[in-house]
């Protein structure tokens, strides 16, 4: 017998791409939200265009936790091909909703899952006529076959639907009847609502349900980023899909109708990041963002940038890796590679968010802070993060914050009889240097930027004394950045266990998670959120008030652990790796289920309890 | 290491229109080899950036990896200068001039840098029509690395150690008609009277210009067998035309031959005076342009001077449809996108 | 007044480079070598072709030491730029050789060095007329001086001009009478020989005197290598040259005139890793080498290489980083880099020559290793290695060696009906799987080589299960690699101090010396040299033994360190870095002090001795 | 994911002469979407091996990344395929051909996957005239990262969202031409009566045969105002001449117009026939096609069939004079520079 709960369930969508499903699905994930319940929609698609599986997989919680959950409740089939894979993916005690417009076969049924078969392309071809429509709509049937199975409010999607052909009426009430069909058919055939439902609540405040990708651009576009240049790839495509669409809503003269801003499309991403460090040597906000192997053929100039000091923003959407890998599965797998990044010794400024919020905020800080250190500065995203809607604080930004431009000369400081400039000079004692935009001045300022080794005149320079100077002085730089980075985020006050979590980025939602199971199995494990990089002294000191700390990350080789261990020296026996790397989102049931282990066999449960 | 030129300047030189003696044009001590193409190229990019009343610090310096990429330290000591990574001088130069439309970019850069490595970001460059001046310091070989011979080593072109390149060369002059580049010339290093006009004009033409500068390399290319080297230069160069720069505002006081020549007039007013046209070319037309060159090389000759011009050039900002004040002075009043439309886009998203 | 020593001296000569000293300074280096002395000579010049100041140091000492030394003895100062520091570089008590043409000006005086004035420029104009021929006989007239001053025997000289002319006899007597025009003069003018001078030894026994890329080059030769495709960079390109005029001279089918390798000059490091890849894949040894800018550039082909499983050798002669940084000057700059090159999970195997003789054994190990691994294999060498003449023992060959060509199937093995052959499977449980070669066999043994995600069939998945297994394989082969990497050295039968000090390539020469140095104050210091990565038992084990290891590299950020701290789960504390990062090779000197800094600081001293 | 066909055969089905019916030569099934031009350059391909009696094990598959670049396994699964990087299977084809020249080596890559991050291995595979038949399928646009333009878009050409590109289109045809490719064609995904007899003749040409296959996504890149879409192209395709290719020993059978046609024969003794030639072309003359396809542009025609073709031409193997056994037969015996040569060259470090 299925269990009964409310609010508390996850529903899976098998549809086959390109059949216009992705739309019918987000319907459904935004009209939970609408009816004020905490949801975490997650895609599954595949690196291809047309005709291959792909899964739509929403979590719908009232606890608030947005981590993927292990085990499906529902499952909504109409992939022929995945089919077998689909049913056995069920738990048990789910429900299994198919296209009934053809016989299941026998060998399908499941005697632990309720079989609900709704004959959607049937139902779709009686009242639709042209082929795509009878494709397009047999989802719209299906989503409102859910919306009677488990309790979604009708009204509410009605409303979504509206809006969504605000601009194309006349699709509305083809689209209502579909709706209406497919819901009549379930509370006609099937004992509506099932066991898991959900019901109306008012969990949701004034948050948002948007894609960390979206966010970012929003960022970069506030932070005043004006000039873009990338190279498609699969995750972060879209963030420059949606700087080009903000910025032809929002940063468009108005008097001409010219933009205040310039995308391009780069010929690959070498010349993408060449072109960055082009547009922030001469002092326009430039970004790009990329992934994987953008990454990798962007290290001679990732190095350049580092060596000359020319500031330089890039965001990198992580996908499942080596090699082309995983394109279209997410990971935390570039976190060692893009920290020390290019040859010879180099360190990078890193930022992780967790949230589209934080995808926000770190893309407009991301410009600040690789102009104020003249330096590379990554923003750590990934495709969990960056390609699925997450429900977030709404964005923010105060109308009277400047951009940080760093340490630029003007003019008129150089009519300052006093000043004594060099470039590479250490004035302020903190690594940072003084650095001109070209024009500034007729006959003072001017420069030679190389990635050759240079004295403080910036002058080259074959000389061991000013290499050493120069790159200790870099060094020192990127230390001074620690304090401008965000901090760790501690999930207490003070320390009260032996036992600490650490993570980042994406593992957030499942270790908070996976933290209240433990603390209401009585087991107290202390958390904090690493957000930049270098570390600040928040992340030793959390480290040292712990006997074991776990480091929570989605690669195989515990690359945080490994910058912790390597930047802060720290005992790796303290440090415990606890890891997902199958490309899926980390679930928390997965983190309790290792550190359990872990535990377990060290005996440190005792201990703790 | 660099060397710094006394500066003492004799009051007496000549100033230009912006205030300028030509030795403010100048740069530190060159390092390369005596004799080396590249540093006559520097000069008459002196002479150049002199003549044509240009403030030095208006002007950015690009280049990649060489020794010709070393140049832009031994001209204009006013102008700021980025000496990128191998063969990414264009990109470079790209974002620089996204960042701000109203400074003259000139990119100086080995034939290594961009006939190999630096193929792709020269073809997309030129492709974009970016406003810049792209003097390529032609030497078939590879100086800085000690003589290797480049990809636009010559067939047949014999190198130092004897071996025969056995490899067809690539004429990025062709390359550069083929893309559709909207100023395409050829010269030589020891030709500085044609090739100081050259320069004036390729900075003043609004788009991208390219100027094949042979350019031998004493060390390594400039012995017998070499096609590259001073004396098969001086022995094969064929001028399409006698050639002539006169900014706006100039007096024009140029005469030519009646019939043979051609004057372009470009959008800032300068205009460009061609002499005694070879048969069968027009300047503005690229496959008369194309098919001069070959037939030139059917009969061994490198055909030097302004090969084509587009007068209707469009540069990139113009096809990126930029506002007219640079990128780089836009502030917080310009891109705040304005009060309440943040609570508008979060409301989108509920 | 200079103390007396015999075969116990550094000289420097200090020359502007394109004027032809490298061939006078040569000889000096090789006439030393002659007469029974080890010798190591270090050329530092400019990246600049001429005009520019270059230095050539020769340490000569009958002890066998080879490290570069700090303090100059003699140096002999030909060129006016760098007069003011050359002068001043000079030991107390040591020797100024200048060319008085022209008379000193008083301020580059002296009292504590003695001021050997030689009219080297007007001696050679006296005899010559050939404006070039002046300039390059000066060099020998200096040579002919230096002969006298330090009693190097002008027989050996004479010899060796004799053999460098062999071809063109006429060069001989010229080249002689320079010789003597010097070394007369400076017989005549000064008490000779000086304190500090060379005396005939036998301590060369069979060695060679050779340059680390020459012996590489060579290894590739004898490995069996038929492909090479690079692109030219310093200090690499020399290995390219190297193995064209060697293959030119063995690889030539005698009956038709034919070559039996193919060189080509790539368009960029990407093409030429590229075609590395296409060659190893269809069954040829093919390799590459680069240094910096080109290992960044390689990155994406790196992973691919890991991930696909295509063997690829990559020389990576080391030069100062990061960015083009120094060109010219060495480093052990990549070794992280290199051990987790591109973005992913990755992990490669690296060895780490330290003589020319290991050069070339390594050459043919290396591609013995990609074969046998499928995987990148990157030889470490750097500048110091590769273009500096080492003293070294010969090279050495078994002619009955075969190539390692790993686990590769043939059509014979196809016939075989009960062969289950899949490209990924791991039948042997190492994590090598057997591949063939393109054309084996017409219906069987074909496979998709690809770099996104795949089954043990070759075939794409996007199964997160797949994926899993397929990483977890590729890292337990690359531990395999572990036994078959070359093994550490130790330098003691059994550890017998707490104290441990482990380095690795180019630190070794200095390494060493700084042991003995330690163990003649009596304080014992054990030793390990370490040879490749992963790195195997005995490393870890050494590590253990002892309470402190000093890890000695020629790299800012202590990179083997991190690396030895990572990999083997080390506590930092243990591991105290020794560095020296200003692009000369290390000094004894130099390690010694660090080291005893580190001992008085931590009162460790005491409990050693 | 990967389908596979049922795989049983019709017996009855015809069998070539090396022993192979055609249902040989096919792939997994395509996962590309219905309709996708590139599914049909498949089935050329298909048809072409199987026509020009090709033992599949002797031939590689080569490709970068792309929808086009995973066309490899879907024809062929008896030959090794070789799924590389974004933009760089030139290199790794040159690489797999240094080691074993005696197989066919059949690169195909998209117009993203060449024209841009790929332009430098383009342009330098085709320097070297490495023996190859490289298929780009062309469709303008970047069909697996969902549509953007590609750098061949043509200048003008309306993207799905309806934005116009504003910048010049590349034409790898011209630029291949200007390289000094060996065998230059263009074609059309649709019409497979001129593309399979192009690829036998590419597959049998010893050098560098280019083959731009105008390929419209059907996804992303077929809408109204699209220059590669179906409709555009069949509108405005104009083929140079009918085109036919005869392998060695078989038996001629072409007839063609007196006077406008012209047959080449290949070094193997295979023979390319052309009828009813343009006029002022011919096809063995690089610059007569380069002048055939500037005037088509002028009149708005995509000129297609075989454009250009060297006979004389010499493919990289040649130029670098390597040994008729290919490398990777090489073993010890022939590799071993020999007993005491060590020796020797150790006491020339003494
Ligand atoms: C990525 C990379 N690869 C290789 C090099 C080494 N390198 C320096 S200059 C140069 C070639 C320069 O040739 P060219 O551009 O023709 O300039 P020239 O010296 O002939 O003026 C090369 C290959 C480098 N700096 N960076
Ligand atoms: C280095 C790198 N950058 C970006 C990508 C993402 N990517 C995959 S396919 C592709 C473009 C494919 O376009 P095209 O070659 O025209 O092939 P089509 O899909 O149109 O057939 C890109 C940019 C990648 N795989 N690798
Ligand atoms: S090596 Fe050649 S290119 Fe370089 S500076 Fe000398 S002459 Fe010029
Ligand atoms: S997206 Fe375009 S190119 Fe890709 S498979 Fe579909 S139709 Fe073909
Ligand atoms: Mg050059
Ligand atoms: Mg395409």
């Amino acid at each position: 017998m299925p269990s009964s709960r409310i609010n508390d369930l996850v529903i899976r969508f098998a549809n086959v791409n390109g059949t216009g499903s992705a739309s019918a699905n987000g319907l459904f994930a935004k009209a939970i939200f609408r009816m004020g319940i905490p949801v975490s929609p997650k895609n599954i698609f595949p690196s291809n265009i047309q005709g291959l599986p792909t899964w739509y997989e929403v979590r719908v919680n009232e606890k608030g936790y947005l981590a993927r959950k292990d085990g499906i409740d529902v499952l909504v089939g109409v992939n022929p091909q995945t089919l077998r894979r689909d049913i056995d993916s069920i738990s048990s005690g789910g429900y299994f909703v198919y296209d009934s417009s053809k016989k299941l076969h026998e060998e399908y049924y499941r005697d632990d899952v309720t079989m609900l078969g709704i004959p959607m392309m049937k139902i779709s071809m009686d009242h639709y006529e042209v082929p795509r429509h009878q494709q397009l709509f047999k989802n719209i049937i299906y989503l409102g076959a859910i919306a009677a199975l488990l309790d979604v409010e009708l009204e509410v999607i009605k409303e979504l639907i509206a809006e969504q052909f605000a601009t194309k009426e006349k699709l509305i009430p083809p689209n209502y009847k579909a709706l209406d069909l497919g819901y009549e058919y379930a509370q006609n055939s099937f004992e509506c609502p099932l066991k898991v439902r959900v019901e109306r609540r008012d969990l949701i405040g004034d948050k948002i349900l948007i894609e960390g990708n979206e966010a970012t651009a929003l960022g970069t576009i506030y932070g005043g980023a004006t000039v873009l240049t990338w190279y498609p790839i699969t995750p972060s495509t879209s963030i420059a899909k949606a700087f080009e669409s903000y910025a032809k809503k929002f940063r468009i003269d108005s008097a001409t109708g010219k933009n205040k801003f310039a995308i391009v499309q780069a010929e690959d991403e070498l010349a993408a990041i060449g072109m960055v460090l082009g547009g922030t040597w001469n002092g326009a906000r430039s970004f790009t963002a990329t992934s994987g192997a953008g990454i990798s053929l962007m290290n001679e100039f990732i190095g350049y940038a580092y060596y000359a000091e020319v500031p330089c923003f890039l965001i990198n959407v992580q996908r499942g890796g080596p090699s082309t890998g995983m394109p279209t599965r997410t990971q935390q797998g570039d976190v060692l590679f893009c920290a020390y990044a290019s040859h010879g010794d180099t360190r990078h400024i890193l930022l992780f968010p967790s949230t589209p919020t934080e995808c926000f905020e770190m893309g407009a800080l991301g410009l600040d802070l690789a102009d104020r250190f003249q330096t590379v500065v990554f923003m750590m995203s990934d495709l969990d993060l960056g390609m699925n809607e997450h429900l977030t604080e709404p964005l923010h930004w105060d109308k009277n914050r400047k951009y940080d431009r760093g340490k630029v000369l003007s003019a008129k400081d150089f009519e300052d009889p006093d000043l004594e400039w060099a470039r590479y000079l250490d004035v302020d004692g903190d690594g940072i240097t003084y650095r001109t935009i070209p024009a500034t001045h007729p006959t003072k300022g001017s420069y030679f930027t190389r990635g050759s080794s240079h004295n403080e005149y910036a002058r080259y320079s074959e000389s061991g004394e000013d290499y050493v100077r120069l790159v200790d002085r870099i060094a020192r730089k990127i230390d001074t950045a620690k304090k401008h980075v965000p901090g760790a985020e501690l999930y207490q006050k003070i320390s009260s266990s032996p036992l600490g979590m650490i993570f980042y980025g994406t593992t957030t939602y499942a270790a908070i998670e996976a933290m209240d199971i433990f603390e209401s199995n009585g087991i107290a494990i202390d958390s904090m959120r690493i957000r930049g990089f270098p570390f600040d002294e928040d992340v030793v000191k959390f480290i040292q008030e712990h006997e074991t700390v776990f480091v929570v990350e989605q690669n195989k080789d515990g690359q945080m652990r490994t910058l912790l261990i390597n930047e802060l020296e720290i005992n790796p026996a303290v440090l415990v790796p606890i890891l997902n790397y199958n490309g899926y989102p980390i679930s928390a049931y997965n983190i309790n289920t290792q550190i359990d282990q872990h535990l377990s066999i060290n005996n440190l449960m005792k201990e703790v309890l | 290491m660099s060397f710094h030129k006394p500066t003492f300047a004799h009051p007496e030189l000549p100033i230009n229109k912006v205030g300028y003696r030509k030795k403010d044009y100048e740069g530190v001590i060159s390092t390369l080899c005596a004799g080396c193409g590249h540093d006559s190229i520097s000069a008459s990019i002196v002479q150049a950036c002199y003549e044509i009343d240009l403030e030095p610090h208006k002007l950015a310096k690009m280049s990649g990896i060489g020794c010709s990429s070393k140049t832009p330290a031994y001209f204009l000591s006013n102008s700021h200068g980025f000496n990128s990574v191998h063969g990414r001088m264009p990109s470079v130069t790209t974002g620089a001039n996204l960042a701000n439309k109203d400074l003259t970019y000139l990119g100086v850069s080995g034939d290594g840098d961009s006939a190999s490595i630096g193929m792709g970001q020269f073809v997309h460059v030129a492709r974009r029509n970016l406003n810049m001046t792209y003097i390529l310091m032609n030497n078939g070989c590879y100086g800085l690395t000690k003589g290797q011979d480049s990809a636009t080593a010559d067939l047949g072109s014999i190198s130092k150690s004897g071996s025969e390149n056995p490899f067809q060369g690539i004429d990025l002059v062709g390359l550069a008609l083929e893309l559709g580049a909207s100023f395409v010339a050829r010269s030589f290093s020891g030709d500085k009277s044609q090739l100081v006009p050259l320069i004036k004009a390729a900075l003043a033409h609004p788009g991208f210009a390219f100027i094949d500068v042979i350019s031998p390399c004493v060390t390594f290319n400039n012995n017998k067998g070499s096609t590259k080297s001073y004396d098969y230069v001086r022995q094969h160069i064929e001028a399409t035309s006698e050639f002539d720069f006169v900014p706006k505002e100039q007096p024009i006081k140029v005469e030519y031959s009646e019939g043979t020549g051609k004057s372009v007039t470009l959008f800032d007013g300068s205009t460009i005076y061609l002499d005694k046209l070879s048969n069968n070319w027009d300047p503005t037309d690229r496959y008369s342009a194309i098919n001069r060159i070959q037939e030139g090389k059917k009969k061994g000759e490198i055909v030097t001077g302004l090969l084509y011009i587009n007068p209707e050039s469009q540069e990139l900002h113009k096809l990126l449809n930029t506002v007219d004040t640079p990128l780089n002075k836009l502030t917080e009043k310009d891109l705040y996108p304005g009060d309440g439309i943040l609570d508008r886009i979060n409301d989108t998203f509920r």
